[in-house]
């Protein structure tokens, strides 16, 4: 393997072990509490009116009659909830997504609010809101949206020549270098491909849940399921019109987030109904509220096209990418065309992204947020001219790999990176030589995805028993608690369980980004690595100052103050009992904005048996090689490996976002939008390969997103090596295989 | 919201009868409860009837079985001579969602509810169940096929309510089978689905069949063309390519959230070929 | 003085260019004359941008220096899951 | 609104309560009686996470009427350890990271714990097809399915054991 190996010879005492987690016994036994498991004295039930229309002007809404109705405490519209965005357009659609604004542009926004005694009242209160809509014509469809006479969504949205034509192209944009015509001139294999993905949500089984309570003195708290508090409470607090400060947002566990939680739907709604009745208000969505109205990824619809030579390598590359961002404008055509070739080493390359407005929600981050769409289009592809050159797939791609030194297609010239490990790694996987039964089929494919650090701190505290409080405002997706202790217990040289880990509320730790782009453990695991660090420090001067001698010559080692000459070494417990009398307790501190979080890869292998009779797949066998720089608790490295996986299997066989005609949205629920369930996967397998992160104190790399990127391509290839067809439209349901299978039969028919 | 637990047929029956609203049974609740939560429904009443007499028995007499209509759908499988008799009507209630779906729907509930997709009733039709109707009228028995009219529609009237369904014993060498098409393994309604019975007389050739298929049409329909392609044969290729072909003309599907017409049309014969063969099976095993 | 190399949207703020020369021996130097030179420019990086330098994107670090012949690179800021 | 009273057993201990028609047990356990173990991620049967045992039987608590469980037996996650010991359910979920976000765990403990109550030594395939009515997004499923295989090992070990010590007694 080709890495920096600066990091490798690294030893640890905890990091890698599988301890348990800290919060695991309130979890297994129904303690833990989520967004909905809390109680306020006094408290409201708060419910949302939605739009059943998918574009419509809204001429007037009349809450008399609800506000009348006996136990109601506060009915709200958009009035309730004045334009305080000074002019930030980004801020202005989250309010008006919150909250519509005399026009609703979606099946499912919010229109008015209640909050009355309970869920009942609240019920009836929503059915006495009289709603005077004009239909408007609308279009949900990434293609339509994007032709000339297509409705138009936001007005404001403007074509680039001037004067400026109102359009739903919120945003285009290229990437690459090198010069693509001169690579097709020279490309002896051309292969072009359509591709087309349809909606899918993160699917979270906690649907979003909050209780809001703010008084006339302009103070509140927020008890809320999110993937990031700071950025929560500042949104809500300028949303509100209320300082920072005054608002305290504490994050209950969260029961899922993928994305969908970095982003506020009902909160700022909450809270301002909480504002007009003087009392606490809860608010749960129900799943179809989650369907409708929060934010699922991108309808896709994307062309590729790839220029090789006979010998198998890969000379020019190019791909148009459209992306809906729902009723809003969003950047996820541009995130899919950065992430669309990073996968590869190309002369001449080219993505152009486009942002596309429909009537449809608000999209949101959805785990590597954009690339599985583009590594859908782009891997089916890269297979299919393998199998054109008569090259094996793994090995085309291991002859076009991005590497060390290669310039990314979206920019920068990558440092070291484990992409040629996975692929070699999966070449030499038990799996691949594995064989197939009947109508069974392999696929292979990978995945990039960027990662990033951002704002973190985190304090480490030091009680007078000598055991460590560390706090950190990242919130636990999925074991993060138990990371970060370890990774403390590590640096501090005590055991495991003297370490307990808590996710701080805003009041409590200064400003911490979200937990996305796959920093939770990579960032706060610095921020707790360098909080322990200052935390030693000062232990070495109050040992000094015990001792009478200069902190230089004190050293810190498993767990205590050791110095030259000093026969008996002072323990943390020790130092702890002592700090009294030392200058007070010992908290380490620190923060970061820890950039450098290293790009992540990683190669997946499905086997799929498909019945040729009814279109059904399913998947038999799965792995997943991926790059984690060091796994710190490799249980829940692996988790989110078969997590990820999970996802794009059900991406890529059967999750959908169905709308009728009329704009509506026709499946919001478990029932027919279909995750997969547990008779529907085999065991994923797992192979974590650590190529340490040059950039991180202990190699650490993100790892939560990319496991995501790969499964639409490879469960399409498996599909394709199964059944004879090549599919190119996600998911894919039984009946667009069974379809593929009988037109590629009647072609064939033809042809003979 | 009323909610009535009577404890006799009769009190059940003049309380529907008696309700100026709407009013609802309730059995299993897996469809009354998420019909109230989409708020498709809003009753005024709901009359409980688990606790009625004889409402959680299944009971096995001379002339075959009576399924009470508060029966769970798993306590079907916990029978053994119910599983004998007619293992595809139990496998289609088996098929009736999770296992804590299981645990509350029942067989009468899913007959009643008039769903076309509703996976016990083609399995029924082809084992030629009768449901036990009570109201106001006095008791009657219904063939399964005539409670449904349409998609949420029943032949039921007011105060009626279904306390048990009837199956006779099976004819000796005959076997039945249900097949459905779901996208994943689980959890999902029917696409399409089909249920065949069929009895066999001398060198296993089928001697009597009945064919029904689900998800297909407004309701529940049974094909006797598709029952006519496999009597008199022993279910060869030819044969079973027929009583697809007939299935297939029998159909009337819409296209919708969960297949379209032409993968509802085809899988159909599909399933109905693979059921016929199952059933074939069973019944050549069966004395 | 750096060549900096702008990717994807950002090029319509710069009339279309690839890449534009501007004085800055830290992001910070870097992104203030980038702002000072191109106005329409600098509505993106108030919006959030990333820079990358030799291959690192930073997105928030604004003390980072830029060494001496360092290849770096203006793109959009992404999201994340 | 008039209310519904109703007497029922929940863990093992008499529980009153007085609901609206239109509650489910889902919204009694957790909002009449401080049970929040059970969770609605869909109210509409399809996702498992408000789990419970009625009368032996494993449901959906959101697919129950509060008002019918009069007189009969509720048993939910809170239950489910004896004492301060943590069924091997418990401890295998936890020993196995068989849950991220743990929103799903308390269903899939009660749906698990009913499986292994009627078949002391599943296949993969029955763990499985008996789970499949619990939604679980984080993990794939694949720790789930070793925990409980590895929790039926242990029930298995523990039933022989106290077996051969009625035995030897």
């Amino acid at each position: 393997m080709t890495h920096d190996s600066k990091f490798t010879n690294q030893k640890f005492n905890l990091v890698g072990t599988r301890v348990k987690r800290p919060d695991g016994v309130d979890k297994v036994t129904g303690r833990a509490r989520y967004g909905a498991d809390t109680f306020a004295p006094g408290q409201l039930v708060g419910a949302i009116l939605r739009s059943p229309h998918a574009h419509a002007k809204i001429r007037r809404i009349d809450t008399r009659r609800a506000e009348k109705l006996k136990g109601v405490k506060a009915v709200i519209t958009s009035a309730d909830l004045p334009d305080l965005t000074d002019g930030d357009d980004e801020l202005y659609d989250i309010l008006e997504n919150c909250m519509a604004r005399g026009r609703a542009l979606y099946d499912g926004h919010a229109v008015a609010a209640v909050a009355a005694l309970d869920a009942e009242t609240a019920r009836e209160a929503l059915q006495l809101i009289k709603v005077d809509y004009k239909a408007l014509p609308h279009v949900t469809d990434v293609d339509e949206a994007m032709k000339p006479g297509a409705p138009i969504i936001q007005p404001r949205v403007r074509t680039k020549d001037k004067p400026g034509k109102p359009t739903n192209i919120a945003g285009v944009a290229t990437y690459g270098h090198g010069d693509i015509d001169a690579g097709f001139e020279q490309a002896e294999v051309i292969i072009e491909k359509s591709y087309k993905t349809e909606q899918v949500h993160q699917g979270y089984i906690e649907p979003h849940a909050c209780l809001a309570s703010v008084g006339p003195d302009g103070q509140g708290e927020l008890w809320v399921t999110t993937q990031g508090p700071f950025a929560y409470r500042n949104t809500c607090a300028t949303l509100l019109g209320m300082e920072m400060s005054q608002l305290k947002v504490t994050s209950s566990e969260i029961g899922g987030g993928f994305g969908g939680k970095t982003h506020v739907w009902a909160e700022p709604v909450a809270l301002a109904l909480s504002r007009k009745a003087n009392r606490p208000v809860k608010l749960v969505m129900s799943r179809e509220d989650v369907f409708r109205a929060s934010g699922p990824a991108s309808s896709t619809s994307i062309n590729v096209k790839l220029g090789a030579t006979r010998d198998g390598r890969i000379i020019a590359a190019d791909a148009v990418l459209r992306y809906s961002d729902g009723a809003f404008p969003g950047i996820w055509g541009e995130i899919g065309a950065m992430a669309a070739w990073a996968c590869y080493d190309i002369e001449n390359v080219r993505s152009v992204g486009y942002d596309v407005i429909v009537n449809r929600p608000k999209v949101a981050a959805y785990r590597a947020p954009s690339a599985p769409m583009a590594a859908f289009a782009i891997e089916s592809t890269v297979t299919l001219m393998a199998e054109e050159l008569g090259i094996d797939p793994v090995e085309f791609r291991l002859r076009n790999a991005a590497r060390e030194g290669t310039r990314a297609s979206y920019g920068p010239t990558y440092g070291p990176i484990g992409l040629v490990p996975t692929l070699e790694a999966v070449k030499n996987h038990p799996h691949m030589r594995a064989r197939l039964g009947k109508n069974q089929g392999r696929g292979v494919a990978c995945g990039f995805w960027f990662n990033f650090g951002g704002q973190t701190c985190a304090d480490l505290t030091i009680g007078a028993d000598g055991t460590v409080t560390l706090s950190v405002g990242t919130v636990d997706v999925g074991g993060a608690r138990a990371s970060l202790s370890l990774i403390a217990a590590e640096e501090l040289g005590i055991p495991y369980e003297q370490v307990r880990c808590n996710i701080a509320d805003t009041a409590s730790l200064g400003h911490n980004d979200m937990t996305d782009g796959s920093r939770g453990t990579f960032s706060s695991g610095m921020a707790a690595i360098f909080a322990a660090r200052d935390a030693i420090e000062q232990l070495r001067a109050r040992a000094a100052k015990a001792w009478d001698i200069d902190v230089q010559n004190v050293s810190w080692k498993n767990g205590r103050a050791m110095a030259k000459g000093k026969r008996k070494s002072l323990t943390l417990r020790e130092l702890a009992e002592a700090s009294a009398n030392t200058g007070g307790p010992v908290s380490g501190h620190s923060q970061v904005v820890p950039d450098g979080a290293g790009v992540s890869f990683a190669s997946h292998i499905c086997d799929v048996e498909v019945d040729p009779e009814t279109g059904a797949t399913k998947v038999v066998r799965y792995t997943v090689v991926q790059d984690a720089g060091k796994a710190v608790h490799p249980d829940y490295v692996e988790g989110q490996f078969q997590g990820g996986a999970a996802q794009g299997i059900g991406w890529a066989l059967n999750e959908e976002y169905v709308y009728g005609e009329d704009g509506r949205l026709q499946n919001a629920g478990f029932l027919d939008y279909r995750i997969p369930v547990c008779s529907d996967l085999p065991f994923i397998d797992t192979q974590i390969l650590e190529i340490p992160n040059p950039n991180h104190p202990y190699g650490i790399r993100g790892v939560g997103e990319t496991s995501i990127v790969p499964p639409l391509a490879a469960v399409a290839s498996a599909v394709s090596d199964a059944a004879g067809v090549r599919m190119t439209h996600v998911p894919m349901s039984p009946p667009r295989i069974l379809a593929a299978i009988k037109s590629s039969r009647d072609r064939q028919a033809l042809a003979g | 919201m009323r909610y009535e637990s009577p404890t006799s047929i009769r009190e059940a029956v003049a309380l529907m009868v008696g309700e100026r609203g709407d009013a609802y049974l309730l059995a299993g609740g897996t469809d009354l409860l998420v019909r109230m939560r989409g708020e498709f429904i809003d009753p005024d009443l709901v009359v409980d009837i688990k606790r009625l007499p004889r409402m959680q028995e299944i009971r096995k007499s001379a002339s075959g079985f009576s399924i009470g209509a508060g029966v769970p759908c798993v306590a079907l499988a916990r029978n053994k001579p119910l599983v004998r008799a007619w293992p595809g009507v139990v496998e289609a209630a088996q098929l009736i969602g999770s296992d804590q779906i299981q645990g509350r729907s029942t067989i009468a509930g899913n007959l009643c509810n008039a769903s076309p997709a509703a996976d016990s009733v083609p399995a029924l039709v082809v084992a030629k169940a009768k449901a036990v109707v009570v109201g106001p009228g006095g008791r009657r028995r219904l063939a399964v096929e005539r409670i449904v009219t349409g998609p949420g529609t029943t032949s039921l009237g007011k105060g009626d309510i279904v306390t048990a369904i009837v199956l006779p014993n099976p004819p000796a060498k005959s076997g039945d089978a249900y097949l459905r098409f779901i996208p994943r393994s689980e959890m999902d309604i029917a696409v399409c689905s089909a249920g065949v019975s069929l009895t066999l007389g001398a060198r296993n050739v089928v001697k009597q069949a009945r064919v029904a298929l689900g998800a297909v049409a407004r309701t529940v329909v049974l094909v006797p063309q598709a029952a006519r392609a496999i009597v008199g044969t022993r279910l060869e290729d030819d044969a079973l390519m027929q009583l697809a072909a007939a299935c297939e003309a029998a159909c009337s599907p819409i296209d919708d959230k969960r297949g379209t017409v032409a993968y509802r049309t085809e899988v159909a014969g599909v399933l109905a070929r693979r059921a016929a063969a199952i059933a074939y099976d069973r019944a050549r095993r069966r004395r | 003085m750096p060549e900096v190399r702008l990717f994807g949207g950002l090029r319509d703020a710069v009339d279309g260019a690839e890449s534009v020369r501007v004085e800055g021996t830290t992001i910070r130097e870097l992104l203030q004359n980038l702002g000072r030179d191109y106005p329409l420019l600098r509505e993106r990086i108030d919006q959030g941008i990333a820079i990358a330098i030799d291959g690192t994107i930073y997105r928030d670090d604004r003390d980072q220096p830029i060494p001496e012949g360092a290849e770096v690179g203006l793109l959009s800021r992404i999201a994340g899951g | 609104m008039k209310g519904i009273a109703v007497s029922t057993t929940v863990n093992g201990d008499a529980v009153d309560f007085v609901c609206h028609g239109r509650e489910t047990l889902l919204d009694v356990l957790r909002n009449h009686l401080g049970l929040i173990g059970a969770k609605e991620g869909c109210g509409t049967g399809d996702c498992g996470a408000c789990s419970v045992m009625l009368d032996g039987q494993l449901v959906c608590s959101c697919l129950v009427l509060g008002a019918e469980v009069e007189g009969r037996e509720i048993e939910t996650i809170e239950g489910m350890a004896d004492g301060d010991r943590l069924h091997p359910l418990q401890s295998r979920f936890l020993d196995h990271a068989a849950l991220q976000c743990g929103v799903c765990t308390p269903g899939f403990l009660v749906a698990a714990k009913a499986l292994l109550d009627r078949n002391s030594n599943p296949s993969e395939s029955e763990i499985r097809y008996a789970l499949a009515g619990n939604l679980c997004r984080c993990t794939g499923y694949d720790k789930i399915v070793r925990a409980v295989r590895a929790a039926a090992g242990d029930l298995r070990r523990g039933q022989k054991a106290q077996a051969k010590r009625r035995a030897a007694g």
